[in-house]
């Protein structure tokens, strides 16, 4: 009898993930791969009215916990898959040294804080520069639906900078990485992931559960732009 | 020109499926509902319009939330569903299902349109006939309004072929089973260098669309030449 | 028929309000424009709800507002031709004419759709969209279409509006042979007192909403000498024509008749006007007039300068119009023998 | 009018194919339903677009297939009352009645909206929504829509179905006023013989889809004398009536005629048939007619056993309908002397 | 019960505001595109249907980056639009903008419907009574649809109401400037524990979205009321 796995995977890994499938079935042809992309939020309330899933994988601790809490997730199966960096994309001709030199420009277009954790981090590292209520009183805040919406804004110059990963400064066209926010100051960017209560009992999840943690998992994500948890910095 | 993948041609052939299904499957509700509002005298009526314009007023991220609510295993219908063993979520069901709501409101307000311009003293000529109200509904309504009803449809099919916000949710975005062309577009645009496959697929939801209308033109021109000088 | 009615409708400005009790099975509804004959027909066929009253058809209550009976149309069994046809623009003729017929019990259809549609000459239509029909055509597929469903009383609105004479009294024995022979009892509405005499036994009068008067069709045509501005006609059933020279001689109750139009081998219905008819005291020599009756004064009636005088002549009655000064000068009186002169082109055949 | 057509149409199975030019101001078109007369009309306004042909009204090319003019119907200046009225939904009546007025340039504004609507009587309804209308005040709402209009050519189908004879003919002296005061020209569409003669100078008669005949509409009706089933009438201009015991004299043509009706102070329109008059070689006694005018026969037409006579009484002419063997009875020919018999009652008057 | 932030209201009255206007604008467009669909013969006009009909078989998404396409600062219109000193991005106009490009095919087909349903006799008697054909869509025409026309906005207003992917891509979301409902309550459901929020304003978008159809309903009964028996 073939095995599916379900997994709910934030949109953001959507490519590394596929791969990593890819990987994973050439040892296990046996195993039908069923990955469901969307934002964490919607994949965690998924997750929470019963839809079938075996991993989680959450763009954001909030929503691991908030599954942890309704009792979906194997709380010994919570670890983090990888992490990101947070960096600030714009057109070239603008240059950033500091967060502080963000209040000269007119827009700027980070995650929706209270949706997107890109932009909840975002907003950690703007305030911790001191920059932010100025920045939102000025109403020059754009707040995406996403971090693609924020990096398209910089990408097609309407938005002087934009607060995106690491890994999603990779698929600039137009806009350069202007700087990139130190770790300190914000939140380690984790994305964390989780075996449900009914993942926990697939073998075939728990297998890839494990191949996550393999070197060769590890070598597929970095390549792209994911650093292993722990490991602080992204690429660039 | 187009070079479309394996994965796009699946999610083509998934959203043909959705949006026919979720047409076909309306049709018979949306008339029924469309009569009601329009024919039976009955307070309240007002409220059941309201109820049918929702899917149309909320944002469709909004309204898969709420089907969520409705057919999730800890949903209202959950249970009763499980014990039938009828699977909804992360099926190709609840995309029917997604794209059968949002686009509800627009087959019956369509169909409602064109039964309110439907001559009463056609209807009263049939009753005189001694046709019972189904039978008039069948024989002079369901034809006269058939126009409508037509371009409902196509309404609705075009929605379908677009109904991004309430398939995610309830649906889930899963190649090959429930990515349909908006799923796969979403996915594309997650993507380094995705906007070029993303057109591609854009391209077939307008060719398909275009398609269907055509198809609806003709059969309503023959309609009205059956039905004016 | 048995037709109880007692309505009151209140229509923006104008208001209906009529009772009249009906047993005879072909009624007529004479009114000028405007009168609410048409609303009439709304109100018993259930298309229009009365304000209050009741209707009985039958021994059934169709509608009564104390009681709160109110039957839908489709159950009255109440056929209704329009005035303005409303055919389904949807269906071909074949289709209409069928829709009634359809919907009526097997047992109960009595009227062959081949049949009717030859005498009404839609035969050739039958396969055409309603759409692209005459003014004419129209209204013969309606009436058509109403008669086939076979109810238990016909209304029919202005039903011969926009059909030529010679279609029209092509249609009326027809009509008439079906609702006699199946005894389909009919309420006739129209303008015209002349097809009210040939569809109608009694004759209701409308004006304003009101029923002014009620009273058989042949006292309505004899009224008629009087008030009307046409006169009375009267209308004689004719045998077994033969020629005669140039002419036609015909037989009617007892006596010959000189025709100039030829008819048909049984009987033939022919409207002689009554001002057509002069009478003479004595047998007058040399005039154009080719028939020349002896008759009996049977009755003299009118008014003002309009004098009727029935004539007995064999076992038939004739209506005569003359004027006063005539009757003073031919002694005219119950009893008196005269002589009837009518030119053989004074009879005019209507079917 | 100056109006030349010449126009192919085909219709599904019935094909249209005429040819005519007129100079009549007042013309007719005469046909049995389903003849094309309405599809003529379409075609002349522009409602309707001809497979093949040419229309000229006066001077002014509307269509022509070989040179791709086709005038617009809002160009063309021609009036349409339609079989149906299509009245406006959404107006009232006075809307309805002023739409194509407003819509015509003041110094063309010939006619007083006021005083037709109190012709047509529906000066009453100005107010009322045109759903609410009965079937005779919406065709007269459509025709004084119409007129007010001024068109260069009035179209007219049937324009007086549905409404009752005393109406009909209040109306029609009206028509004719505005129609000759204005020399508005007239394309007149009836089934009726008789508003032809009222509406019509010159007739063209319609069979499948061909014009068949075209002739003045006194030889049509002089021709329905031997092949109508009415008959002819003569219509007589009488003046002045005076009292005369219970009856009333009227001048006409240097002759005294006594009617049994009253007519108003100046000219009368009565209506007698050639049937009521009866000829006779000397003056006959104690006769119920009430006139007896010596004439001279001034010709003789017609066939079979239909023979109208022409008469020449005073300065008026009479058509009487006689039968063969009483031509050679009462030796009639060219230049006899006879007596026509004609009752007071056979006088029908019109307006 | 419902306990509304000021930010809240704020969306309220803004996306009364985008509703109000997008369907307003729309209407002269909706209404001379319809009749130009129905009544004007000319090839190529299921081209030109097709167009219109884009919104709807798109998913939203793809409408708003492809308005961002337009409108935008290296857009087609972008340059043109800085010159005259006028900014559509991240303004109320751009959400106004959205909303009307996403509601429009409904428009139309719905003013498409009612006018394709007139007598063509009625408008055959104007135009012989000397109406031009600007006359005739003005007096005839225009009243003769109007029923279909109100249906059309109440459609096209309160998809606006809902409208949420189109206008986050060309008006982003900018609390107090351009964030309307959807874009409000897109970010409550997005936060755990947020549902109560989000469900606060799904009612406020019902009851606006409720009061508009009683609005019409009335409207178009009084219209009905003048058209027919
Ligand atoms: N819905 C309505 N609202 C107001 N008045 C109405 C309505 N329907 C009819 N009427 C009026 O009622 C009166 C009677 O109308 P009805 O149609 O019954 O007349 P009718 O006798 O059939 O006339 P006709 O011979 O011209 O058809 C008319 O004055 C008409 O205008
Ligand atoms: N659109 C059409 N398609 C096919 N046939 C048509 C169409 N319109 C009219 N006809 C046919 O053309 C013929 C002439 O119709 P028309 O309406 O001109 O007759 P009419 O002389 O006005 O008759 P009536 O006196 O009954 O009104 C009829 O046989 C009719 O059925
Ligand atoms: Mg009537
Ligand atoms: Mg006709």
């Amino acid at each position: 009898q073939a095995a599916e796995v379900h997994l709910s995977v934030a949109a953001s890994m959507t490519d590394a993930i596929k791969e990593l499938d890819a990987a994973f079935i050439v040892d296990h042809p046996d195993v039908t791969m069923l990955p469901n992309f969307g934002s964490s939020g919607s994949l965690a309330k998924q997750v929470a009215q019963g839809a079938a899933a075996d991993l989680f994988v959450s763009a954001n601790p909030k929503w691991m916990s908030y599954l942890e809490t309704e009792g979906k997730i194997a709380p010994q199966t919570v670890r983090d898959l990888a992490q990101n960096t947070l960096v600030v994309v714009g057109p070239q001709k603008t240059a950033v040294n500091s967060l502080q030199d963000l209040e000269v420009m007119e827009r700027i277009a980070l995650g929706s804080p209270g949706s997107v954790p890109a932009g909840q981090y975002a907003q950690q590292a703007m305030r911790a520069a001191g920059v932010y209520d100025r920045l939102a009183a000025a109403k020059k805040l754009v707040m995406a639906k996403d971090v693609r919406q924020a990096l398209l804004y910089a990408d097609r110059g309407e938005v002087d900078a934009a607060f995106v990963y690491g890994t999603d400064a990779l698929l600039v066209q137009k806009a350069v990485v202007l700087y990139t926010v130190p770790a300190n100051l914000h939140d380690p960017i984790y994305y964390p992931m989780g075996l449900t209560i009914a993942g926990e009992k697939n073998s075939a999840a728990r297998a890839f559960y494990d191949f996550l943690a393999s070197p060769a998992a590890r070598k597929i994500l970095a390549k792209y732009g994911f650093c292993a948890p722990g490991a602080g910095a992204a690429a660039k | 020109m187009l070079n479309l993948s394996p994965q796009d041609m699946q999610a083509i052939w998934l959203s043909a499926q959705v949006a026919t299904a979720a047409t076909l499957i309306s049709v018979p509700f949306g008339f029924a509902v469309a009569y009601f509002l329009v024919f039976v005298r009955l307070p309240g009526k007002a409220l059941i319009e309201g109820v049918v314009n929702l899917p149309l007023v909320l944002p469709p991220v909004v309204v898969g939330y709420l089907l969520l609510l409705l057919f999730g295993q800890s949903g209202v219908l959950g249970p009763l569903l499980q014990s039938l063993g009828i699977r909804i979520i992360f099926t190709l069901k609840a995309a029917v299902i997604a794209s059968a709501v949002v686009g509800f409101p627009l087959l019956v307000r369509s169909i409602r349109t064109g039964m309110e311009d439907i001559d009463e003293r056609y209807l009263q000529a049939s009753r005189t006939l001694g046709a019972r109200w189904w039978d008039t509904l069948l024989t002079i309504i369901l034809p006269l309004s058939g126009r409508a009803l037509l371009a409902g449809m196509t309404l609705m099919f075009a929605r379908s072929l677009g109904e991004f916000g309430a398939t995610i949710i309830l649906a889930g975005n899963i190649p090959g089973v429930t990515q349909t062309i908006p799923l796969a577009i979403y996915e594309y645009t997650n993507t380094p260098g995705g906007d070029r496959m993303a057109l591609s697929l854009c391209l077939v939801s307008i060719v398909i669309s275009f398609a269907v209308l055509l198809a609806n033109e003709s059969v309503s021109r023959k309609f009205r030449q059956r039905t004016t000088r | 028929m048995n037709l109880d009615v007692s309505l009151r409708k209140n229509y923006g400005g104008f208001q209906l309000d009529v009772a009249f009790s009906l047993t005879e099975n072909r009624c007529g509804i004479f009114g000028p424009s405007g009168s609410g004959k048409s609303t009439l027909m709304h109100l018993l066929a259930g298309l229009l709800e009365p304000d209050e009253g009741r209707i009985e058809l039958a021994g059934q209550i169709l509608f009564d507002s104390a009681r709160r009976i109110n039957v839908p149309p489709e159950k009255r069994r109440i056929g209704v031709v329009f005035q303005h046809a409303h055919l389904f623009p949807h269906m071909n003729v074949r289709r209409n004419l069928l829709y009634g017929w359809k919907r009526t019990p097997e047992a109960e259809r009595r009227i062959d759709p081949q049949a009717l549609a030859r005498v009404l000459q839609i035969d050739q239509l039958l396969e055409r969209g309603v759409n692209s029909l005459s003014g004419g055509e129209r209204q013969r597929v309606a009436l058509a279409r109403t008669v086939l469903a076979c109810p238990r009383l016909i209304l029919m609105d202005e039903p011969l509006n926009g059909l030529d004479e010679e279609l029209k009294f092509q249609i009326i024995p027809y009509l008439n042979k079906v609702f006699s022979e199946f005894a389909v009892p009919l309420l006739f509405i129209s303008h015209s007192l002349h097809e009210m005499r040939l569809m109608a036994d009694e004759v209701l009068v409308f004006e304003g909403g009101h029923m002014q008067q009620r009273l058989p069709a042949e006292e309505l045509a004899r009224r008629s000498l009087v008030t009307g501005s046409r006169g009375y006609a009267n209308l004689l059933t004719l045998r077994g024509p033969r020629p005669h020279g140039d002419l036609w001689l015909y037989h009617w109750e007892g006596n010959e008749l000189i025709l100039t139009d030829s008819g048909a081998a049984g009987d033939n219905v022919f409207e002689l006007a009554a001002k057509d008819i002069t009478l003479f005291k004595r047998h007058p020599e040399a005039s154009s007039a080719r028939n020349m009756l002896p008759c009996r004064v049977a009755g003299i009636f009118g008014a003002g300068n309009r004098i009727g005088v029935e004539l007995a002549c064999g076992s038939g009655r004739l209506i005569c119009q003359i004027v006063p000064d005539s009757v003073r000068e031919l002694d005219i009186r119950q009893g008196a023998e005269v002589i009837a002169v009518v030119k053989a082109s004074a009879f005019h055949r209507l079917y």
